[in-house]
């Protein structure tokens, strides 16, 4: 299983702030995930199409390309504004 | 080289962590930098809400602070960041750095507040007396990273 | 853009230094560096004796500040250079910028501490348990103003 | 008159903190001035030649080859070292 979690107005926007996803074994990379879950809805298809959307795996920055397997923790998230 | 990171809701006192930090003898500079929750050019700032990611904020800091060390030669080194919801004028960010000469302390603090704010997760969203908004990310703060690459 | 310029004997507080300059609710940001006198390399640092020149050393302290001022958008600017007899690790030097904008605090920081270490009359002598000596002006410190002409 | 002001290691060579010159209603240069006080002591004469002696008047750093006149306040002394 694959735990993803949404921060700040990507979570607003999509009414999520964590979900679940059966890799089935596979190895996706995180853009994989990301088209797969936009292909589950509509109301976050467009959402989840935002360019400018970080991500990390296993709480690191990494670029969508990076692959996920099962027991990682992977985010999707807007630019960060901290500091 | 010690190593301090911290991220909290409650308020931090520069003054116990500017003592903290010039407690090495070998380091003749203390550079400390803060971040101020600011007003508004264009509506009236309520509060600001500072949401993270737990667990990966801490790590991202102590990654910025420890490629610092790495690259400058510094003493101590304190990174502290608040969540939760802040007021206008509160303290937000508390970067500051001890080294033996000063443009290395000078480097160092700016080098760990450019790749905070482009690397550690953090958002702001303002209370606005005309609603809530997200802060949005600046082009000047990516523009910012360049200088270190 | 208030101005604080200080030269005094007696030690200061960088607690209420730093509660003035974050007092401008313009101001996001504010960047302070503190020198400290720091043990040596060569020998045991008993004290260090810091001369001046009365009048001189405020005047060159203001134009430097005024300079900083002209060169970015600041908020409050604060200078306070100690003389006299100081021990290891007291305080020397105390720069503190608030602006709006993170790099322009770092900036002027460093301009001003850099511009201070060329242009201002202070002078140190180590009392040191190998003798006395006066301290020698560093080429580093002459290299550091090429970067702000 | 001309009032005439060292500092640190130059004050403590020359055994002087202050003097005074009387300029005759000349204008000379701080190069002229350190040229005759050099003149006047051999004791004095090593210390004045230094190259690296920085010059004020009326308390702004400016070159040897400045002006000055009677009513100045002159100092010389060796590059700072504060901060």
């Amino acid at each position: 299983m694959l735990k993803i979690l949404f921060f700040a107005a990507l979570r607003e926007r999509l009414g999520c702030a964590s979900t679940n996803l059966d890799l089935q074994g596979q190895v996706l990379t995180a853009r994989d995930v990301l088209n797969q879950l936009a292909s589950q809805s509509t109301q976050w298809q467009p959402h989840l199409a935002d360019t400018d959307l970080l991500c990390a795996v296993n709480q690191h920055l990494v670029p969508l390309s990076h692959p996920v397997t099962a027991g990682d923790e992977l985010a999707f998230f807007p630019p960060v504004t901290g500091g | 080289m010690s190593l301090r990171i911290v991220v909290q809701q409650p308020d931090f006192a520069v003054a116990s962590e500017y003592e903290r930090l010039r407690q090495d003898a070998r380091c003749g500079a203390v550079v400390t930098f803060t971040g101020l929750v600011r007003e508004l050019a264009e509506a009236e700032l309520l509060s600001m809400t500072l949401e993270h990611y737990p667990g990966m904020t801490e790590q991202a800091l102590t990654q910025i602070a420890t490629a610092a060390q790495q690259r400058w030669q510094l003493g101590a080194v304190t990174i502290i960041h608040r969540v939760g919801t802040l007021l206008p004028n509160e303290q937000i960010v508390f970067v500051g750095v001890a080294s033996a000469h000063r443009a290395a302390g000078f480097a160092a603090g700016e080098f760990i507040m450019d790749y905070l704010k482009n690397r550690a997760p953090f958002w702001k969203k303002e209370h606005t007396s005309s609603g809530e908004y997200w802060v949005a990310a600046k082009v000047s703060d990516q523009a910012a990273l360049k200088r270190w690459q």
